[in-house]
């Protein structure tokens, strides 16, 4: 029996990928109203942080994106009809993966908030 | 079924158990109100009596004559020449994909039948669970208990047109799910079968609605799969809150 | 333990299939040859009405007696394939009056069950029916999906052991330095491949084809293959049959199944019954037929056309004359070959009870006692018929 | 004969030829969907350039700002309309919600994708 891709993990990618669309949305309204000439330089970037919040937001849009984008590859090999042990290795690699992506992705966050 | 005469083109997929697969064309004079089972069986009849189909209802209740033709999955004895061809144009007759092939026309659905009786997929239902619920007033309702055969006459061709059926052999496929969404209405939710709700099952499906659009029977399987969906999901939700009474 | 008799049986129609179950129960290793799949002959394209024998009690008592009797185990034993919500025998004019009090006597003496309802009550039942109607009867007629009917017995025939070959066109009978049959030579046109395969006992199961598959031997059968056009409209229009009350004749019966309704049929004579144009005078008379009983047909899209072959047994001047029973030929006693039998004739209504026939005699030939056993259990589901073991074929 | 499923013929997944327009909708959803996770993780490495200090990302930052760049750039917010809109019909759909007019929605969201495109093109190349 394969590790099933169960009613949970379906639902949690429908429910990241509008959750991404939805903190897309903020994001450029957001943006638009600290940054009204985008965010072009260092300096930008750093100031952005400064915004209470903004790092939250991101974090949680870093999160949504990557986990999305994992469960839908996974969705995808899961298609060409895997062995049970390519699954599974397929399933650490993805775990791993998302794991480091998201590690990384706080890490620069907090890298920049402290530099602003 | 007119006096009119049409001179067409058949170009068959042939194939014999260790042969290579291959196309043979055939010229046919045919009346365009005729259908395109009528002309492939005329094939056999006048030109090659090796050809091999599948037919045996010849007006859409058996479900045995499903194909592609000009690629697309089509009931040919319900099809007539004129819909799917041009006078002097040519007719592309091939098997169903994602089944395996036995000879020429004839696909190997063990796989669907199989999987059909493992949804408890019944075919007479009481007249009442029959239809779709956006249906209004189809039938004459006397208020006695009636039945009819079902919908869903197991043609394959919502197997043969599915994107996620192409490359996952394990994939349910829509027959099947829209035979468990069936037995759900006739049964409940209880009745539905445990591979439902897994990769194999209905969140297999990656929305392509193909199922719907080459289905000549009215079984919407794409809808029936979307709702066996919410129906599964409100399930795990009330059952997390402890609100199922099942 | 001795090894079972083997038997062939030629053609998965009704009768081959319901033949190959019962003789696989009696204890036979039976294989079925079939030219193309199951039920790709005259018994997919039946019309599907389940006869109560209503429409045979007035000329043809055999038959109705058939009728009610397999019409009543069918529904035990196959319900599966079959909806089954009465029917109708409805007058639309004086001379359909006229022929009421004969339906009447001739019903009651083969033991089917019909009573008579007021206009307005049948019209209550069935609000699409001609409101000019002038009487009408309800018997327990049914309709059938006719291939999962054929694959209802084939899988309960497989599930004993039976072997079935579809695409299997049997070329000639093989006879022995005896002038007994021994078996038959076949083309597998699956693969294009020849091989002969022997046997018992062969079976000639091949309804409309019961005399073609016998040329090149000294054995005859005549059997007239009586087409008729059937036509299917896009709504169910009605739940019950509506037969029309007159004697047997064209465009009398219209069946409710699944989403459609059918409007059945022609009858004439032919000689290759390979192909079969449908022609548009006929499937016009049809749709004038099917508006007389169902008016609203005229609003319905037709659906498809098709026909079929009956075989009828013998040779008439019309199809209609000849009686819709069947008949079992022991060909070691009409023609001097042992080890062959045809059953044909009959409809698909009485397909088990011509199955028991053949097997019967299959037994008395092969000294086997067992007894006919098909009319007491339900059949296999036909989705069995793939889900044998050894899978597909 | 090759005809039963097999993961060998992923390649038909794309194949538009006789389609309906849901099975253009997964198509169009997969190809973004790769193309969206492969930009994705080309981003996390770009903005490793941020933790460099401000020198690598601004020249970084000058590199992009050209019109090829751009145009790629285009493509990705385009892919993001795509999957977006289309990922919407999706969940709406699998709820029940417009499955019957499933056709319509893809027209919708495809118009709606479109008209983004043209907004953020336009901003990008020719609001200064």
């Amino acid at each position: 029996m394969k590790t099933p891709e169960n009613s949970w993990l379906w639902l949690y990618k429908i429910v990241a990928g509008l959750l991404i669309v939805a903190l897309l949305g903020i994001h450029f309204v957001v943006n638009h109203a600290v940054a009204p000439e985008g965010l072009l330089s260092y300096a930008d970037v750093a100031n952005y942080y400064q915004v209470p919040g903004i790092a939250l937001m991101e974090i949680a849009f870093l999160v949504f994106v990557v986990s999305h984008a994992l469960v839908g590859l996974r969705s995808i090999l899961l298609d060409l009809n895997p062995s049970p042990a390519i699954l599974r290795t397929a399933n650490t690699v993805l775990l791993l993966v998302g794991a480091f992506a998201i590690v990384y992705g706080v890490w620069l966050v907090f890298v920049i908030q402290s530099r602003g | 079924m007119s006096s009119e005469r049409w001179h067409i083109t058949l170009a068959v997929a042939r194939y014999k158990q260790g042969a290579d697969p291959h196309i043979q064309i055939f010229e046919l004079e045919v009346d365009p109100d005729e259908y395109v089972l009528d002309a492939v069986e005329r094939v056999w009849a006048f030109h090659d009596r090796g050809l091999v189909f599948r037919h045996a209802c010849h007006h859409s209740t058996c479900g045995a004559c499903g194909m592609r033709v000009n690629g697309q999955e089509k009931l040919t004895c319900i099809t007539p020449i004129r819909a799917v061809c041009q006078k002097d144009g040519t007719l592309k007759i091939e098997p169903l994909r994602n089944f395996p092939v036995v000879s020429d026309l004839s696909v190997d659905m063990t796989s669907l039948y199989t999987r059909t009786e493992s949804a408890a997929g019944a075919q007479v239902l009481n007249l009442k669970h029959s239809s779709l619920p956006f249906e209004k007033n189809l039938f004459p309702d006397d208020g006695l208990e009636h039945e009819r055969l079902s919908d869903c006459i197991e043609c394959g061709m919502c197997v043969s047109a599915c994107p996620a059926a192409l490359t996952d052999a394990a994939y349910a496929g829509p027959a099947a799910l829209a035979a468990a969404h069936q037995t759900v209405v006739q049964k409940g939710l209880s009745a539905l079968p445990a591979w439902v709700d897994s990769a194999e099952g209905v969140w297999r499906c990656h929305s392509g609605f193909e199922c719907s659009a080459v289905c000549p029977s009215n079984v919407d399987p794409a809808w029936r799969i979307m709702e066996l969906r919410r129906l599964v999901i409100l399930n795990r939700v009330r059952c997390l809150f402890g609100l199922n009474k099942d | 333990m001795p090894d079972k008799p083997s038997a062939i049986v030629v053609g998965a129609g009704f009768t081959g299939c319901a033949l190959a179950y019962d003789l696989s129960q009696r204890g036979f290793a039976v294989t079925v040859l079939e030219r193309g799949e199951i039920a790709s002959g005259t018994s997919g394209r039946t019309h599907g009405l389940l006869h109560s024998g209503g429409r045979y009690c007035v000329n043809d008592r055999e038959s109705a007696v058939e009728c009610i009797q397999e019409n009543l185990i069918l529904r035990r034993i196959a319900s599966q394939c079959i909806e089954y919500n009465g029917g109708f025998f409805v007058a639309l004019n004086d001379e359909d009056l006229a022929y009421a009090p004969r339906f009447v006597e001739g019903a009651q003496a083969c033991g089917i069950p019909v009573e008579q309802l007021s206009i307005a009550q049948a019209l209550r039942l069935e609000p699409n029916l001609n409101s000019q109607v002038k009487a009408v009867y309800t018997v327990p007629d049914g309709a059938f999906d006719p291939l999962r009917l054929a694959l209802a017995f084939a899988a309960s025939a497989r599930w004993l052991g039976a072997g079935f070959r579809p695409y299997h066109q049997v070329e000639q009978l093989l006879i022995d330095g005896h002038g007994n049959c021994a078996g038959v030579q076949v083309w597998d046109r699956s693969a294009d491949k020849r091989c002969d395969l022997r046997a018992d006992l062969v079976l000639n199961a091949t309804g409309a084809w019961a005399g073609s598959i016998l040329k090149g031997t000294r054995a005859e059968v005549v059997v007239t293959p009586t087409p008729g056009v059937m036509v299917a409209y896009d709504k169910r229009l009605i739940n019950r049959a509506i037969n029309r009350l007159i004697e047997p004749g064209d465009g009398d019966i219209l069946i409710p199944q699944r989403r459609m309704v059918v409007i059945g049929t022609t009858s004439y004579e032919t000689e290759d019954v390979d192909y079969i144009p449908v022609e548009a005078d006929q499937v016009a008379q049809m749709y004038r037929d099917a508006c007389a009983l169902v008016p609203a047909v005229a609003q319905t899209r037709m659906r498809g056309a098709y026909m079929s072959a009956r075989p009828l047994v013998g040779k008439g001047q019309a199809g209609r004359s000849l009686a819709r029973t069947f008949k079992c030929f022991d060909h070691q006693e009409s023609d001097g070959i042992a080890g062959l039998i045809t059953i044909t004739g009959g409809k698909a209504t009485t397909c088990r009870a011509m199955a028991e026939a053949a097997a019967d005699l299959a037994c008395k030939k092969m000294g086997i006692q067992a007894a006919c056993a098909t009319a007491e259990t339900p059949l296999r589901s036909y989705r069995d018929y793939y889900r044998a073991p050894g899978g597909a074929q | 004969m090759r005809n039963h499923p097999s993961p060998s013929r992923f390649p038909l997944w794309f194949d538009p030829r006789s389609r309906h327009p849901g099975t253009w909708a997964f198509i169009l959803n997969r190809i973004t969907a790769l193309g969206l996770t492969l930009y994705l993780f080309l981003h996390l490495y770009m903005l490793s350039k941020l933790s460099q200090g401000p020198e690598a990302y601004d020249t970084f930052i000058a590199l992009a700002k050209t019109p090829v760049i751009m145009v790629g750039e285009l493509l990705v917010i385009a892919a993001g309309l795509i999957h977006g809109f289309n990922g919407i019909r999706i969940a709406l759909t699998s709820f029940g919600i417009g499955t019957r007019r499933q056709t319509e929605l893809f027209w919708l969201m495809m118009v709606l994708a479109g008209l983004g495109t043209l907004f953020f093109g336009y901003v990008m190349f020719f609001k200064d």
